[in-house]
């Protein structure tokens, strides 16, 4: 294992055991409903449901036909966020 | 007598010259060279941080936005089912 | 002030007045550049750095580490060179 496998696994146990990883997911979550990209997801579905028909479309395919677009529509400064959270608990709890 | 005593301390003097300026230049040149490696270790630590961070970063946002696809997938085709299950009673 | 102490400062004072003291410094220094003592140096601190952790290390903790090793590794070459060098000064400057 590299010595950067071995920070990356050290810092994902220490956001894992300290709560704090799923404490961002929460955030993110939030942040997702907050700056509408919930409900452009869900337009989103609607509109492959009424292109391929509702017998035609399985969970799997809408979660494959969405994901891209999901995944671009997520804003940037929701991201930087995150990364700007998860930097200043690292530097908090760093040895 | 006197050229003999001369060249013994020329002798001396450049043994004693040379000592003192290899201990000055070494002195300096492990010094700089210390605090060099140090500074080198901390930037790497420092990236490797700042990319490790980023890679965690990414992590959460595709699970959590899997996690949220998911769900609302099948939320919705469930509730689209049901629209259509209605309507054909 | 004995004729020997007089000899030595007069010396001394002709060594940095005439820029020959910095000259044998520089030229040393250039000289365990070109023999690898400082890639032996920085390889040496490497060493003590990942053996001890970056977090543990500070500058005085290092420099006293590698100290004794940095000093065994002047090549006598080197060092006959500065000799030679000061020597060759001398007896053009000592009269």
């Amino acid at each position: 294992m590299s010595k950067e496998s071995q920070m990356r696994a050290a810092i994902n146990q220490k956001l894992i055991e300290m709560g704090e990883r799923e404490r961002l997911k929460e955030l993110l979550r939030a942040k997702l409903i907050e700056c509408g990209w919930r409900d452009q997801l869900k337009a989103l579905c609607k509109e492959v449901i009424k292109e391929k028909g509702i017998e035609n479309v399985t969970v799997e395919d809408l979660v494959a036909g969405v994901t891209p677009k999901g995944r671009a529509l997520v804003p940037d400064s929701v991201k930087k966020e995150l990364l700007q959270r998860i930097r200043a608990f690292l530097a908090q709890h760093s040895t | 007598e006197e050229a003999r005593q001369k060249e013994a301390f020329l002798e001396q003097f450049s043994g004693k010259m040379c000592l003192k300026i290899s201990d000055e230049v070494l002195t300096e040149s492990i010094r700089a060279t210390a605090e060099a490696e140090i500074r080198l270790a901390l930037e790497v630590k420092a990236a490797c941080i700042a990319r490790c961070s980023a890679e965690e970063c990414n992590s959460i946002v595709e699970e959590t936005m899997a996690e949220e696809v998911a769900a609302m997938a099948q939320e919705i085709l469930d509730d689209e089912l049901r629209r259509v299950h209605k309507f054909l009673k």
